[in-house]
């Protein structure tokens, strides 16, 4: 294993310190529990958002904390949710009396322990409301499972409800914006490589030198499947497929494109994947109002890519470019 | 037989030091249809929960139950650690201020501790979860308190039921927690968050069982 | 070799194609010669300051193209200086008569390739500068070698020569300014893996899984020395030392530290390096008044890092706090 | 002999095809030292200048080394490309409208070019570079020239010394190019830019030596 790191163990505290070291004065970082939040919280009067989950997907969720995004993000350990006290001591730390958006990715571990923070602050007299982000259509939806997980849209819920929540919305108004951004987004990932999880030292999964994993998690969760490994074109066309099909998108939609690395992938090879995605879009009169490209929601080291289409009206589009003021995510400010 | 707080310290320690040992083995399980750290958030979570019992001797077996679902609450994390949280906190409640357990006090409150188990999970039986191992575990026990069996052998029945049970995972398809992203690929697994209820019971059973000769 | 590819002879041109569907409107992106420019360039009455070199270092240079940094870059081969017609070309391009600064990296085709382009450009009428930068600490510095090689300082001079030449200054001042920043400015990086080069399609070298490799050029280039693998607060500590001893900086002095991934290492792993590059300049007093923790200038899929200090003064933090708007560093716009 | 425009068509052409064939030579000599592209980029820049010199056929000996320097400049990149530009069209400077080439006109063109490198490249001999192949190639055709030697034999001779020169940068600290960065450890690998030009200097002997028997 080959990593930046001291104690494997130690790693996702160090980073905190690297994080309250690196933007004093952006961000207040709290240790035991851990969680994070904007220097300036409570912000008086506002909804406050906050978001979490386990760590190594860096930016999210701790980089989205700031005017415009997340008030408070918590960290759990690597690829591990948070515990209930963290989300609730973070739930009271932000929270100004206009109540606390819970953005939670579907993950049964985050969903679980979400929803007991969510009870124990509600007991405390905090409003929360919860929505559940799982936008990844490699796995099969079912109200018999624990359904689709959550990931690229995750990014874009929270810069939409954050602005929303900047705006002075109330609660459940931006609690049913978020749902309905889930509701408007669709993404699935890929791995060329696997993750190595610090504490466990070895590959999550083996990858042959010429495979490639389609429908991959976020912590390295086996996929859809393994094939052979394609060139970039031919793998977004595995990916765009089943996400075009889901919602489903159509021509004259407006959307945004988020293409994501999953931290390992060099930024020149996002842009070929970019490329692409906009050649097929055309070719299928949907346009590309908005886009991102780069490491947004990342597994590690694992080199692969995911991409999410969020199907764009005026308001999500207005609430998209508004302000944004965090060291992940910054325009306007 | 007595069993009141120093025994439900005892078994919660000893539980500790099984989980250590199986720490790997619950990983690989985990690794094969999870993310593979389910021997490490319980090998966490119980050696925390010990250690806090040890610091402070808690007055009735409930209260230092509800100890333990605190600590596995705040240490564990993922899927397991609000699933074991609900566990024994729900199996404080069942026991209420008692001060000392038999069998049928304890398959109440594991009836009741099973029952916010599914509560907060949502799984049905066959789905491929700790259920599998705590249901059966719990019907068991309620028979054979029923029939007015020795708090020993009942126990010893229990554990028994709930191995049977994680065994019979093996075969599922998982349709909660992350071994359901599987599909189809989830079968021929044993499930490793229904090994780990086993083990605990098995533990309640040697370690309680052995007072009760 | 595992890469998001279609043809390695084409993964310039096809993330170019990427870039310009991307950022179409903010950027320009011109093909055969390649060059990449602010939409809305030549900026009449400024100084246009340009920068170029191989490719493979993204988000350096194209995606520092923008309001208050890069009027153009100049992309060549992966790991190639750009040739220069192409130099030339992109000069003409964004010069609005007020002239152009040429930021180059002290590598000796950079060199070549740009001062045979200026000479060009000149012969053309345009009024050029260039500043050769050479920061690299793990390099023997000599006038009778090549020198120190260019890496982290071509970052923060081109966000700084850029704010500067928006704020209307002249071109041998915003020169002038340019060799004061590259003069305060040290570096050194390391790597724990190393890159691929497409059109190779093999390791360019090999390290064991217990080695790194310190003092790393940006192309792979060898470095000081291989040594085993150590702990992120060591690597840190070999790093800074060198840096540290070289300007030299000292007890009081004022810094902008930038703690820079290769391209292959999560952000996770750069907050423990920053942690610690905190930690040491705390111990002596010397204080991180700006910092900058991410991927900006990489090599490929490397895993690693590099870290780059800057000595500020009022003028140097005013000017590196102006507005920016390009797709990699942006703030205040 | 006549060495005319086609005689010099003929060289780049020939040399072109010579560079493919060593293409990976010379990457694997830049791989040990600097970067490993040095057979590629030169491969590609001469099979660029052989086909722009088949698709308009220049009028003079000069306009055909002029056409291959801009050439070079557009499609090596790197630090060969520039010097081989300056290279080429150094030649052509020193060919001026000449019809024909013989060995005096060929000799100062030849000096005239590797001064244009050595401006370029402030590369001293000794310093590890193609100037350690060149210096010494120039000299020997002046010395021949000089002494009314024939065009084919003056070649071979400037060909020859190109070689022991390319050969003797083999223990030499670089100090100049991407192999300074090694210091020391740049000692023992034969300059990859030196071997490049020994073999352009042996191709014209040899396609140009042939015309002259
Ligand atoms: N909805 C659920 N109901 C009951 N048990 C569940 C549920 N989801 C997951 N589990 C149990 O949790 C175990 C996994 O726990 P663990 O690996 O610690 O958490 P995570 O999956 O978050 O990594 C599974 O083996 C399963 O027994
Ligand atoms: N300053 C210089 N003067 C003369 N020749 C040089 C100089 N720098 C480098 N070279 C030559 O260029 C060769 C390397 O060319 P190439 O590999 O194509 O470029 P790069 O080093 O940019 O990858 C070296 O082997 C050396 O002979
Ligand atoms: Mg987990
Ligand atoms: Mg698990
Ligand atoms: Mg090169
Ligand atoms: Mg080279």
């Amino acid at each position: 294993m080959k990593k930046l790191i001291n104690d494997p163990e130690a790693v996702v505290r160090e980073a905190l310190e690297g994080v309250a070291a690196a933007h004093a004065g952006r961000l207040a970082v709290h240790f035991d529990p851990n969680y994070i939040t904007r220097a300036d919280a409570p912000v008086s009067g506002k909804v406050a958002v906050l978001s979490g989950g386990g760590s190594g997907h860096e930016p999210l969720h701790g980089g989205f904390v700031g005017p415009g995004m997340l008030d408070a993000a918590v960290p759990g350990a690597v690829f591990t949710s948070p515990t209930p006290d963290q989300v609730l001591a973070a739930t009271q730390a932000v929270d100004s009396g206009a109540g606390v958006l819970h953005i939670v990715k579907n993950y049964t571990g985050d969903v679980l322990n979400f929803e007991t923070a969510a009870e124990l602050a509600v007991a405390e007299g905090v409003d929360v409301a919860a929505v559940v982000i799982d936008d990844d259509v490699a796995v099969k939806d079912s109200t018999y499972t624990a359904g689709r997980r959550g990931v690229g849209a995750t990014v874009l819920a929270e810069k939409i409800c954050g602005a929303a929540a900047e705006a002075g919305r109330p609660l459940a108004d931006v609690a049913t914006l978020c749902r309905h951004v889930n509701g408007q987004a669709r993404s699935m990932g890929m791995a060329l490589t696997s993750c190595i999880v610090p504490h466990v030292g070895t590959p999550t999964f083996e990858l042959g030198e010429d495979e490639m994993e389609i429908g991959i998690g976020i912590h390295g969760e086996p996929g859809r499947e393994r094939v052979k490994l394609e060139p970039a074109d031919a793998i977004v066309e595995r990916l765009l497929g089943p996400i075009l099909d889901d919602l489903p998108f159509r021509s004259g939609d407006r959307v945004l494109a988020l293409v994501n690395g999953m931290g390992g992938t060099p930024l020149i090879e996002l842009y070929i994947v970019y490329r692409r995605v906009a050649q097929l879009l055309g070719e299928r009169s949907i346009a590309i109002e908005r886009n991102l490209v780069g490491n947004y929601i990342t597994s590690l080291e694992m080199a692969g890519c995911s991409i999410t289409l969020l199907k764009l009206d005026d308001e999500l589009t207005q609430l998209w470019d508004a302000p944004v003021n965090t060291p992940g995510l910054r325009w306007g400010a | 037989m007595a069993i009141g707080t120093p025994e439900v310290v005892d078994w919660v320690r000893l539980s500790a030091a099984a989980l250590e040992d199986e720490r790997d083995r619950l990983n690989r399980l985990d690794a094969d249809i999870g993310d593979g750290d389910h021997g490490a958030n319980m090998a966490r979570g119980f050696t925390a929960a010990a250690e806090r019992l040890a610091a402070a001797a808690p007055e009735t077996p409930a209260a230092a139950l509800r100890t333990v679902g605190m600590t596995l609450l705040s240490t564990v994390g993922g899927a397991a650690g609000p699933l074991y949280g609900s566990f024994f906190i729900g199996l404080a409640g069942g026991l209420g201020d008692a001060a000392e357990v038999d069998a049928a006090t304890w398959s109440a409150a594991l009836t009741q501790a099973v029952a916010g188990v599914v509560r907060r999970g949502k799984a049905e039986l066959g789905d491929k979860t700790m259920v599998d191992a705590l249901t059966p575990a719990a019907e068991t026990l309620e028979a054979a308190a029923g029939n007015g069996a020795a708090f020993g052998a009942a126990l010893a029945g229990s554990a028994a039921a709930a191995e049977t049970g994680a065994e019979a995972t093996t075969p599922l398809v998982a349709r909660k927690g992350r071994a359901s992203y599987l599909g189809e690929r989830s079968a021929g697994h044993q499930d490793p968050g229904a090994t780990s209820s086993a083990l605990l019971l098995r533990i309640a059973a040697e370690t309680w069982g052995a007072r009760d000769e």
